[in-house]
Parts: structure tokens; C-alpha cells; sequence
């Protein structure tokens, strides 16, 4: 098995664990790492896939390199929207949901 | 090598300087010069319409020269210069509602211009896109900036909207990524034109995987029943233009990416499963309609109405057949809907700008007070339910017909069934609004609407009742560049 | 385009320009308002006219557009469009005048009027519709715009009765869509020919042609009000006269009636519809409707319900005539939509004089009315006569070729039940008429407001229109023979739906 | 018990996904070969090294539309942290301090180098404009820098230039054939202009989404 495969069945586990963890964690800063943890997964896999045979692909390199920029971005704005909800309603769970 | 003016790269260019210039001049210019960029993409977007309908194929831009693989091309066809054109004639209307509907609160407004220029380009360079890694990025600038557009208002519940929404489309987007990277593993190429001829009902299990995440991931980004739960809350809760922008635009734009991948690179996968989005979609139209009519806030019935709406365009999975009669109502529904709601969360926000009230109730005597909203209200009803001469009259057609020639007669019990649902939550408010109210409740009738307000949603409800007279062509522009 | 293209689309112009227009205009722009509404039934008249006799004189007017690929919108004004076009234009014009002087000073007379209008154009567009997708169109259109008018004075329990009205129609408009497309997707055409396009389809399994016919005469059924789909009519009383007016007699009954001729005649086409066995059923169902709505009129206490129910009744007699089988059952049929259109809204127009003008809004409270209104208790019995087949009306007219019509296609048991309902309906108006005429003067009616208005007997433009339209009654009746009357239009249409049409 | 149907399910799902990845790495290999067209086409690429060439010149467009998604993200942050006042004082941290006074000058030379460096090996204008914000975070932290109020006219020039020289230089190559569509001999040195561009305003962008919150 190469390394290439390795980082891939690593981001693997990651994704099914920040999966689970977005669905389950009520805390929105843990629900916010469980994101970035979806995100390490999805990454992983991207490069380690594309390696599987040990040579060097720059374009899913690349792409790696747009998508972190991109979940950065993510986050900061569900930091930012956390910190304001905590600020507002002094929690960091989301209120229930009322249908009206 | 094409020319300067290519409608293709100004429409998502234009609207990204726009949206940056809006933010370095602040709101009050901002808003001008985003209602002059508007106008000019709407005049590309039929630009463009005119030459692919005219050409009868595709138009091409490859992006830094390349060219797919190794660059990335930008493709308008007829689906994607028809979704171009619903676009801006939405937004269009809308910025300008947007301009009555903010004059009195600065600091909204201050966001608002900006953001909503990344919504539009993000918009654009998604139905150009051919691409399913730049398609990836396309979705996130559309989903954060309809999640900032919901949470910009700032106040509690617009926040916790936004967040819950976010994670929604944080998800989505998550699986659709991961499914990318299983292509690119698989094949070597994300570009959607050479990967289309390689992918066979024979492929790997992880491109079985990678189709059925980014399936699930955009279905979740399109507020697919049982996926919907956070679509209410942040569409109820904006304010009303943004409301209509989101409800009109951007849940179809991951519809419209479902499609394209449906019928382009994974249509070998898909032939079993049909079933399983018209299951969904029907599920839709019933608990949507059910909410609505039971909903009390205004917004909210709104809201839940795009909930069944959407499902309608899920019943033509298992249609889509060589005559094209499916593609065709999905187009048709996709448009007329656009157009119809941004009307009615348009008329609606009107009406609860002037009542000050959110609740259904309180419509009670509008129909004597603000006659152009109700009546803008009530031609967008007619579209949502389906009755001539409506553009969701001709998709309801179309779709009956399709699930008749395909024999699935449980659709068509389904599409008639979720049109009477319709005018019973439509009528309900139209009900209301013909009451004469008591005569204590007339002191919330105090301010009269600002005409803008009033008459672009005249306009878009007079829109989508219209496209029923245009059927055809829209019709024609819609079938360049489908089917095999 | 060519004049023959312009002509019905002028028609249907003449009252939807007004319409719009009256729409922008300010509740006191009483003068302008009353000026377009005028403006645009005469124009109407007289476009009418044109098409009468270009249609007699053997032209073709029609206009197409195309909507989807291989549906247009289609209009032909033909002999059978313009019998219902003539009713309507004609009717309109003292609707309108009637609901100028019944609205005087009441709130919100931009929007009634601009509906209003907006009802005559999509009952215009129903009888110029040259094809299913369009009568739909048109169909739909007669709903939405009806609704705001039965619910115009915005209480409780008009409320109660537009949501009623809706459920009713919608329901019946998704059956009928449900037919049209299921019968499109078969045939791939569903243009109105006469005798019919379905006879290409004799290959068809049966059971979806009897289906599809079905669903069709249920969804049309709803507005004609046939037992049990007449649930609506009598809750929709509580609108104004004038609308109850245009619901019984101008625009809503009669384009169910009209809907049934059109799939009869020109959809399946008589003979294959006899040949599916479709026609017994439907003149059951015409049978059972004629005896239950004069059944129930027997016993209604409110004028205007009674008269709800007698709409139901005679409706029927048009379907029946169609279910007739046969050319004399068919002009009788035809000739029975006009002449219940003119006998009908004489008896709601003076319905709405005695309510207006005393008050009187039951049976019971009818005694010594005629004494107080002698012309209008006098246009009420000229239309009740009518209704009841008396000699000279028009009703007697409709009723002897319905009668011809069983006895020549062999079903006497028709022939009885034509003769029952009219003791049925002398029976519910007779007492109306011995109570207006006979019994003597209460001490005071239920709300006389004669003398604070300063009437003689009522408003003139209450009483110029049923007058009128009794007048019509009576002419409809004595001069029946002549070139030009309802009945001599009816037989030309006759002639070309049992001639032409056969091969 | 929904508890345990997600882990079990989440647990499934990325057991078949490894089975579905060794499958996939038993076949032979892609038929389209990226690195190989990559490869071929470095001469006209302006730059030596190829996540650089893919990042800025064959795939582009994407890090245009990156740049727009951190800029939006931005401006969302802006519209919910509204500044009441002044922005409160840092808090007085003397050992950051020092520690600060020594790292930011060395940190400010690492961007300048990972920006040139970004066009032979790894580094470009994200690296650097990531050191540069990491430095303002930390000045913040020592208390040697406020946090930022709403942004003036100048900031915002700042926050946005970057994006807006990407902005022009994209749409003035459509002049040229397409969009971004490098004439390679002047491809290095546009590349570096935008690179330039976008390490300032990343670096104020990166820096705003901590200061403006602070």
C-alpha cells in the first residue's frame, strides 16, 4: 500500500468523523472543528487519491490550496456568527427550532 | 479567440467589480452602481439568450486560453442562458425593491450592495461553469454569501438562521468536495466534458460513491425534503428582498447543478434510482403545502411554499425521456417559480412594511389599502398553483403530460394534488386581505407603502403570469444543446 | 393580420381594456367609470354584430398563437361561440347598468367593476375557445375572477361562501385538466371540430375514452351545477344581485353548460359518443339534476336561494337536450341556453329590486309586493311563467323542442320528466306570484327605503333592465319564427354540428 | 439511539469508502494525465513551479473566485461584529511584547521571501499573506496593536486592492483572447503583480477577520 493511499484512508476516517461530529456536537465551536475536520478529510483524499502510484500531481495540489482558503473563509464566518450569537443570546448551542 | 465583450466572462466579471466598487463607495453609491451593473448583465444575459437560441448550440470560453483538461472552460447552453436570464430579471427588480426596502435602515444596507454582487457573480460563473472543481467553488461563494445576505440583519434569530444554514451548506458543499476528490481519483479530471465519455454504468464503487455524495450534498443545498429543515427559518427570517433573492435564485442553483450532473456525467448511474427524488419531491409538495397552510406568519407560509414548490422539480427525474417534455417543465417550473416567488416574498414584505405586523391575521384589509401588492401577491399565487395563463401553468402541463405518456399515474395525482394545496394556502392570505378588518385593527394601516416596493412586485408577479404567453420560446432556447 | 383574425380578438378587447383601465381608476371617478363600462358593452354589441353576420353570411373568423410546441391558444368564433357570445354581450350590457344603479354609493366600485369586466372577457374567451387547452385557460380564468366578486362586501360569511365557490371550482378544474391532458397525450390534438376528433381514437381501449369523458363533464359539471357538484350555487347567494346576475345567467352556469355541448359535439363528437354508451348516463344525470334542484326550490324560504335552485333545475334541461341524441333535442338544448339565460336574470334582477327596495329578502315576506312594485313583480312573473313553460314565453319555446327532441329519439320517460319539472316549477313559483299579487299589503315591509330615496317604484336603472329583459322573454316566445331568433340560430347550428360534421 | 445510528453509520461509511479507494487503486491508472499536460505547458506558464502555474495561470479562475469567497466572507464579518465606540485597548502583555518587537520584523521578511519564492518552489501570495496577518494577530495578542473599528475609505482600498488588480489584470487579458489568458512573455511578470497585489490585501483580510472581531 503506498503512502498516497495511506493519507487517503486517513482523510477517510476524518470525513466520517467530522461528519458524525457536525450532526451530533450541539457546541458550535466543536461543531465548527468537526467541520474542519470534514474538510482535512475531503482534502486528504483529494491528494492522496490522485498519488496512489507516488508520482507528484500538481493540480489537486492546487486545488488543495483553493479549497483550505475557501473552508478558512468558512470558519472565520461561523466564528464570526457564533461569537455575535453568544454576544446576543449568551450561548453557544442554536436556540430550537419553532415552526413559526 | 473570442471578443472583448464576451457576454460570458462580463457576466461574472461585471458583477465582482460592481460588488467590490459598492464596498469601497459605501451604500448610498454602492446601491447606484449596483443597479447600473445589474441593468448591464441583464442586457448580456439576452445577449446572450439571443445568440445561443439564435445559433442553436452551445457558446465555449476557455478560460486563460487552455482549455479543458487543463484549463477550465466556461459553457452556455440553452439551460444555462435560460437560468442566466431568470437571474437577472430577478435581481434587477429586486435591487431596485432592495433601494425602497433599506432607505430607512443604513446599516443593513451598508453590507447589502456588496454582498449581493458576490451572490449574482458567484450565481453566474455556477451556471457557466463546466468544471466540477471550480463548480465547488462557485457553490461556496454562493452559499456564503446567501448566508451572510441572511445574517447581515444581525439580530438573534437572523443569526442563528444564518448559522444553522450554514452548516447545511457547509455540509453540502463538504460531501460534494469529497465526491470531486473520488473523481478526480478515479478519472484524472474534473472537467465535466472529458469526464462524461468516460464514466460508464461499469465504473469503480468509488465513483458510484463520489455520484451519490455529491447527489445527497446538493439535494441538502436544495432544501430536498427531508433536507428542508433549514431552509424556513432563514428564508422566513431576512428581510424580505433578501428573502426573494434566495428563494428565487439560489436554491435552484444547486437544482440546476443536480440536473446537469444527472443528465450529463452520471446519467449511466442514475437510470435505477429515479424513483427515489419524485418520492421526495412528493413528500414536499405534501408536507410544504401542509405547513404553509398551517404556518402563521406571513414570511413563513412563503417560505414553505418554496419548500413544495422545489419538490415539484424532483418529480421529473424519473420522466426524463428522449421527447423532453420532463427537462422541458422542469425548465418552465424553474423560471415561473423564480419569477413568482421573489414577487410574493416581495408583495409580502411590502404588505408587512406597512402593517408593521408579520402574522397572516393581520393582512386583514390590505385588499382596500395596497390593492398593487395584493394583487402582485395574488398573480403570483396563480402561478404557484398552476392556473392559466401562468408559467407554472405550462410546467404543470408539461410535467402532467410527461408522467402521463411515462404511465406514472401517482404523479400526476401528486402534481394535482399539490396545485389544490397551493390555493388553499394562497387563498387563505387572499381570504384574509378581502376581510373588512375591525375597526380598531385599522390604526396598523397608518403608512402608506413606497410605490417602488409596490410596483416591482407588480412587475415580477406580471412576469411570471406572462411567461405563460412565451412558453414557446423559452421552450426553444432550452432545448439548444440538450439531449444527446 | 386580417380583419378575420382582429374580430374576435377585438371582442374580447371591448371589455378587457375597459376593465384594466377601470382597475387605476379612483373610487370617485364615478362618471368615467360609468362612461368606459358603457363604452365597452356597446362596443362589444356592436363587434358582435359584425361577427353575426359575417358567421350567417358562411366566413370564418378565428386567430391562433402559439403557446407550447404543438398547443396554441385558439379562437374561432363560430355559429355555437356566437349563440353563447350574443347571450352574454347582450346580458352584459344590462348587468352593467343594473350594477351601476345597485352599487350606488357602496365602497370599493373600481375593483367590482374592473372584475366584473375581467369575467365577460374570460367567458368571451370560453365561447371563442377553438380548442380544450384554451377553453381551460379561459375556464380558469371565469374562476379567478368570479372569486373577488363573490366575495366583494368582505363579511364573514361571503367569505364563507367564495371558499366554498373555490373549492368547488378549482377541484372541478383539476378533473377537467386532468382529462384535457390525458386526452392530448393520447390524440396529440385536442382542437373542437365538428363531429368531433375522437373518432381516430376508436382503436383506443374504451374504458380511457369513457375515463376521459368523465373527468371531463365532471370538471365542467362544477360550474353547470349538476347533482351532487351544485354544492356552490346556492352558498354563492350571498354576493350582490348583479353578480348572482352574471353567475346564473351570463357567465358561470352557462360556460359549464357550454363546456358540455362543446365536448359532446365537437370532442367526441355525437354518434362516437353514443357509440361509447356516454349519452344515457348523461341525460340520467341531467334527468336527476332537473328533478332534485325543482325539488328542492320547493322548499326554500329565501328568495334568492329558491332561485339557486331552479338555476340548477334548468340548467339541466340544456344538458339534457344535448344527451338527446338527436338534431330536435339539440336545438332545443341550444335554444334553452339563451332563453334561461334572459328568464333567469329578469327573476334575479327583480330578486335584487325587491331586496334593495323593501327589503324583502324571503317567500314569506314577498305578500302585497306587486302592489307597492307593479313593474317589477310584472317582469318577475313573466320570468316565472317562462321558467314554468307557460304559452308565449320563451320557455315554451325551449320545452316543446326538448319534448320533440325524446319522443323523435324514443326515450318518453324523458318526456315525463319534462313535464314533471314544470309542475315542479309551478309549484315553487306559483305561491311567489299569488303572495306578490294577492294577498294584501303587511303593515310595513321588512326595510322599505321608497319614500327616503325619493323613488316611485325603484331606481330606473333597477327597473329599465329586467324590464327589458322580460320584454326579451315574451319576443324570445311570440316570434320565434323569424330569421335572427334565438331559435333559428339554434337550428343553423344544429344543421352544421348533424350535417357537416358527418362524413 | 441516534447517537449510536450516527457513529455506526459514519463508522460504515468510511469502511466502504477505504474499500472503494483500494478497489479504485488496484485498476490501472487515469486515462486523461493532468501532470503530464502540466508538465508540457510550463514554458508559457510565466512561473517555474507547477502548483504555482496551476494556481495562477491554468486554473486561475478558481483562485480569482477563492480570493472573492475570503473578500465576502469579509464583509459578512463586518456586517455582524457592528462597532459600538471606540475599540477597546489591548491588554498589556510585556513577554509577548518583547517577543513581538523581535518576531514581526523577521516575520515581514518571510513574506516578502515567500512571495518571491512562490514562482520556483513552494510559497506564493496565500503563505505570505498568511505570515502577515499571523503578524498583526500577534502585535494584537502583545497588546502593541487596537483592534480595527469599521473601515475607512483607505482600509477598504486595502482590504480590496488585492482582489481588484486581479480583477483588471483578468479582464484586461480578455483583450488577448480570453479571460486571464497570459501572453507568455509577459505572464511572470503580471503573475508577480497579482501576487503582489494579493499578499497585501490577504494579509489585511486575514489579519480584519481576527482585528475587526477583537
Amino acid at each position: 500500500m503506498s503512502t498516497g493511499l495511506i493519507f487517503a484512508g486517513t482523510g477517510a476516517i476524518l470525513f466520517a468523523m467530522g461528519v458524525a461530529g457536525v450532526m451530533l456536537l450541539a457546541h458550535l465551536l466543536r461543531r465548527i472543528l468537526a467541520f474542519n475536520l470534514m474538510g482535512s478529510g475531503a482534502f486528504l483524499i483529494l491528494i492522496g487519491l490522485a498519488q496512489r502510484a507516488g508520482l507528484v500531481d500538481p493540480v489537486p495540489q492546487a486545488m488543495v490550496l483553493t479549497g483550505i482558503v475557501v473552508s478558512v473563509a468558512a470558519t472565520a464566518l461561523a466564528l464570526a456568527l457564533t461569537r455575535r450569537l453568544h454576544k446576543l443570546t449568551g450561548a453557544y448551542t442554536l436556540p430550537a427550532t419553532r415552526d413559526d | 479567440m473570442t471578443e472583448f465583450f464576451d457576454p460570458l466572462a462580463w457576466l461574472i466579471l461585471l458583477p465582482l467589480f460592481w460588488a467590490s466598487g459598492a464596498f469601497l463607495l459605501g451604500p448610498t453609491r454602492g446601491a447606484r452602481l449596483a443597479i447600473v451593473g445589474v441593468a448591464a448583465q441583464l442586457w448580456l444575459a439576452i445577449d446572450l439568450a439571443v445568440k445561443v437560441g439564435d445559433g442553436g448550440t452551445a457558446i465555449r470560453h476557455a478560460v486563460g486560453g487552455w482549455g479543458a483538461p487543463l484549463g477550465i472552460d466556461l459553457i452556455a447552453d440553452g439551460l444555462a442562458a435560460a437560468m442566466l436570464l431568470l437571474t437577472h430579471m430577478v435581481a434587477l427588480p429586486l435591487l431596485l425593491y432592495a433601494r425602497g426596502y433599506f432607505a430607512a435602515d443604513a446599516s443593513v444596507a451598508r453590507y447589502f450592495w456588496p454582498l449581493s454582487g458576490f451572490l449574482l457573480a458567484g450565481l453566474n460563473a455556477l451556471f457557466l461553469a463546466a468544471d466540477l472543481f471550480n463548480l465547488y467553488v462557485t457553490l461556496e461563494i454562493v452559499g456564503l454569501a446567501a448566508v451572510g445576505l441572511v445574517a447581515a440583519g444581525g439580530n438573534a434569530t437572523q443569526i442563528a438562521a444564518g448559522l444553522r444554514y450554514l452548516f447545511a451548506t457547509l455540509i453540502g458543499s463538504g460531501m460534494y468536495l469529497l465526491g470531486v476528490a473520488l473523481i478526480y481519483g478515479a478519472y484524472g479530471t474534473v472537467s465535466i466534458a472529458t469526464l462524461t465519455p468516460l464514466i460508464n454504468a461499469s465504473a469503480a464503487s468509488a465513483v458510484w460513491i463520489a455520484a451519490a455524495l455529491m447527489l445527497l450534498g446538493l439535494m441538502l443545498k436544495t432544501a430536498l425534503f427531508p433536507f428542508h429543515y433549514w431552509l424556513p427559518p432563514a428564508h422566513g427570517g431576512a428581510p424580505a428582498p433578501v428573502s426573494a433573492l434566495l428563494s428565487a435564485l439560489v436554491v435552484k442553483a444547486s437544482f440546476y447543478l443536480i440536473l446537469r450532473l444527472w443528465l450529463g456525467p452520471f446519467a449511466p448511474l442514475t437510470g435505477t434510482i429515479a424513483w427515489l427524488p419524485a418520492l421526495l419531491g412528493s413528500a414536499a409538495i405534501l408536507w410544504g403545502s401542509w405547513q404553509a397552510i398551517r404556518a402563521v406568519r406571513l414570511k413563513m407560509l412563503v417560505a414553505y411554499s418554496t419548500i413544495a414548490q422545489l419538490g415539484y422539480l424532483f418529480l421529473i427525474f424519473p420522466l426524463l425521456g428522449p421527447d423532453g417534455l420532463a427537462l422541458q417543465a422542469g425548465g418552465m417550473q424553474v423560471v415561473a417559480h423564480g419569477l413568482a416567488k421573489a414577487a410574493m416574498f416581495a408583495a409580502a414584505g411590502a404588505m408587512i412594511h406597512v402593517t408593521g405586523r408579520d402574522a397572516v391575521a393581520d393582512v386583514a384589509g390590505v385588499a382596500s389599502r395596497m390593492p398593487v401588492s395584493l394583487f402582485a401577491f395574488a398573480l403570483a399565487g396563480v402561478t404557484l398553483m398552476g392556473l392559466p395563463p401562468s408559467g407554472g401553468f405550462l410546467a404543470k402541463w408539461l410535467l402532467i403530460d410527461a408522467a402521463l405518456t411515462q404511465g406514472q399515474w401517482w404523479l400526476v395525482a401528486v402534481i394535482i394534488a399539490g396545485g389544490l394545496l397551493a390555493a388553499i394556502y394562497v387563498f387563505r392570505v387572499l381570504r384574509q386581505a378581502f376581510l373588512v378588518p375591525a375597526q380598531g385593527e385599522r390604526r396598523h394601516l397608518s403608512h402608506r407603502a413606497p410605490p417602488l416596493l409596490e410596483w416591482t412586485a407588480f412587475t415580477l408577479a406580471a412576469a411570471s403570469v406572462l411567461l405563460g404567453l412565451r412558453g414557446v420560446d423559452l421552450l426553444r432556447l432550452l432545448a439548444v444543446g440538450s439531449g444527446p | 393580420m386580417t380583419s378575420n383574425e382582429i374580430l374576435p380578438l377585438a371582442v374580447m378587447a371591448s371589455s378587457l381594456l375597459p376593465g384594466l383601465i377601470i382597475f387605476t381608476l379612483p373610487e370617485s371617478r364615478i362618471r368615467w367609470r360609468t362612461a368606459l363600462n358603457l363604452l365597452g358593452a356597446l362596443a362589444k354589441l356592436l363587434l358582435v354584430g359584425l361577427l353575426l353576420a359575417g358567421v350567417a353570411a358562411g366566413e370564418e373568423y378565428g386567430f391562433r398563437y402559439a403557446v407550447l410546441p404543438g398547443i396554441d391558444l385558439a379562437f374561432k368564433a363560430d355559429a355555437l361561440a356566437l349563440l353563447f357570445v350574443t347571450l352574454s354581450a347582450l346580458l352584459w350590457l344590462f348587468t352593467t347598468l343594473y350594477a351601476i344603479g345597485y352599487l350606488e354609493r357602496s365602497p370599493h366600485r373600481s375593483r367590482f367593476f374592473g372584475f366584473f369586466s375581467l369575467c365577460v372577457t374570460a367567458t368571451m374567451g370560453i365561447a371563442m375557445a377553438g380548442n380544450l387547452f384554451t377553453f381551460f385557460v379561459f375556464y380558469e380564468l371565469l374562476t379567478l375572477t368570479t372569486f373577488p366578486l363573490v366575495v366583494h362586501r368582505g363579511t364573514d360569511k361571503a367569505m364563507q361562501g367564495g371558499t366554498v365557490y373555490l373549492a368547488y371550482t378549482l377541484g372541478g378544474g383539476a378533473l377537467l385538466l386532468t382529462g384535457i391532458v390525458w386526452l392530448h397525450s393520447l390524440l396529440g390534438q385536442i382542437e373542437f371540430t365538428h363531429g368531433g376528433v375522437l373518432a381516430a381514437l376508436a382503436d383506443a381501449p374504451t374504458w380511457q375514452l369513457q375515463a376521459i369523458f368523465l373527468l371531463l363533464i365532471a370538471g365542467v359539471g362544477v360550474k353547470a351545477a349538476i347533482v351532487p357538484l351544485h354544492g356552490w350555487l346556492p352558498q354563492a347567494m350571498v354576493a350582490p344581485a348583479p353578480v348572482s346576475a352574471l353567475l346564473h345567467a351570463v357567465a358561470v352556469v352557462k360556460a359549464g353548460a357550454f363546456g358540455i355541448i362543446r365536448i359532446v359535439y365537437e370532442v367526441y363528437g355525437i354518434e362516437f359518443a353514443q357509440s361509447l354508451d356516454l349519452l344515457t348516463p348523461l341525460a340520467v344525470m341531467a334527468t336527476v339534476t332537473i328533478l332534485w334542484g325543482s325539488f328542492r326550490a320547493l322548499f326554500q324560504d329565501d328568495l334568492k336561494r329558491r332561485l339557486a335552485f331552479s338555476t340548477i333545475s334548468q340548467i339541466s334541461y340544456i344538458v339534457l337536450g344535448v344527451a338527446l341524441f338527436g338534431p330536435l333535442g339539440t336545438v332545443g338544448g341550444l335554444v334553452h341556453l339563451v332563453h334561461q339565460g334572459l328568464m333567469k336574470i329578469t327573476l334575479f334582477f327583480c330578486a335584487g329590486n325587491f331586496a334593495e327596495t323593501l327589503g324583502i329578502h324571503k317567500v314569506s315576506e314577498m305578500d302585497g309586493a306587486g302592489r307597492r312594485m307593479p313593474l317589477t313583480t310584472l317582469a318577475f312573473s313573466i320570468g316565472a311563467l317562462g321558467m314554468m313553460g307557460a304559452p308565449l314565453t320563451a320557455g315554451a319555446v325551449s320545452k316543446a323542442w326538448l319534448i320533440d327532441g325524446a319522443t323523435a329519439a324514443g326515450m318518453d320517460w324523458a318526456v315525463w320528466v319534462l313535464w314533471t319539472s314544470s309542475l315542479l316549477n309551478a309549484a315553487y313559483f306559483l305561491p311567489i306570484l299569488w303572495r306578490a299579487w294577492l294577498r294584501p299589503l303587511p303593515a310595513a315591509f321588512p326595510n322599505e327605503r321608497t319614500a327616503a330615496r325619493g323613488w316611485r317604484e325603484t331606481a330606473w336603472l333597477l327597473l329599465i333592465p329586467p324590464l327589458v329583459t322580460a320584454g326579451a322573454v315574451l319576443a324570445a316566445g311570440m316570434f320565434s319564427d323569424i330569421a335572427w331568433s334565438p331559435l333559428a340560430w339554434a337550428q343553423l347550428i344544429a344543421q352544421r354540428e348533424y350535417l357537416q360534421g358527418m362524413p | 439511539m441516534k447517537r449510536a445510528a450516527i457513529i455506526i453509520f459514519a463508522a460504515l461509511f468510511a469502511f466502504v469508502l477505504i474499500v472503494a479507494m483500494l478497489e479504485l487503486s488496484a485498476l490501472p491508472s487515469p486515462k486523461v494525465n493532468l501532470p503530464a499536460a502540466v508538465a508540457a505547458n510550463m514554458a508559457a506558464s510565466g512561473v517555474e513551479h507547477p502548483v504555482t502555474a496551476v494556481l495562477l495561470n491554468f486554473r486561475g479562475y478558481d483562485t480569482l473566485l477563492e480570493i472573492a469567497v475570503l473578500l465576502l466572507v469579509l464583509l459578512v464579518v463586518l456586517a455582524v461584529s457592528p462597532r459600538e465606540g471606540k475599540a477597546p485597548a489591548a491588554s498589556h502583555e510585556p513577554v509577548l511584547q518583547v517577543l513581538a518587537r523581535v518576531a514581526v520584523p523577521v516575520m515581514l521578511l518571510a513574506a516578502v521571501y515567500l512571495l518571491w519564492a512562490g514562482a520556483h518552489r513552494p510559497g506564493g501570495a496565500f503563505q505570505a499573506g498568511a505570515v502577515l496577518g499571523a503578524a498583526a494577530v500577534l502585535l494584537h495578542l502583545a497588546g502593541l496593536l487596537p483592534g480595527w473599528n469599521a473601515p475607512r475609505l483607505f482600509m477598504r482600498a486595502g482590504l480590496a486592492g488585492g482582489f481588484l488588480v486581479f480583477l483588471v489584470v483578468a479582464s484586461a487579458l480578455l483583450a488577448n483572447g480570453a479571460l486571464l489568458h497570459f501572453p507568455p512573455e509577459f505572464a511572470g511578470a503580471l503573475i508577480l503583480l497579482i501576487e503582489a497585489g494579493l499578499t497585501v490585501s490577504l494579509g489585511l483580510i486575514l489579519a480584519g477577520l481576527f482585528l475587526f472581531l477583537a
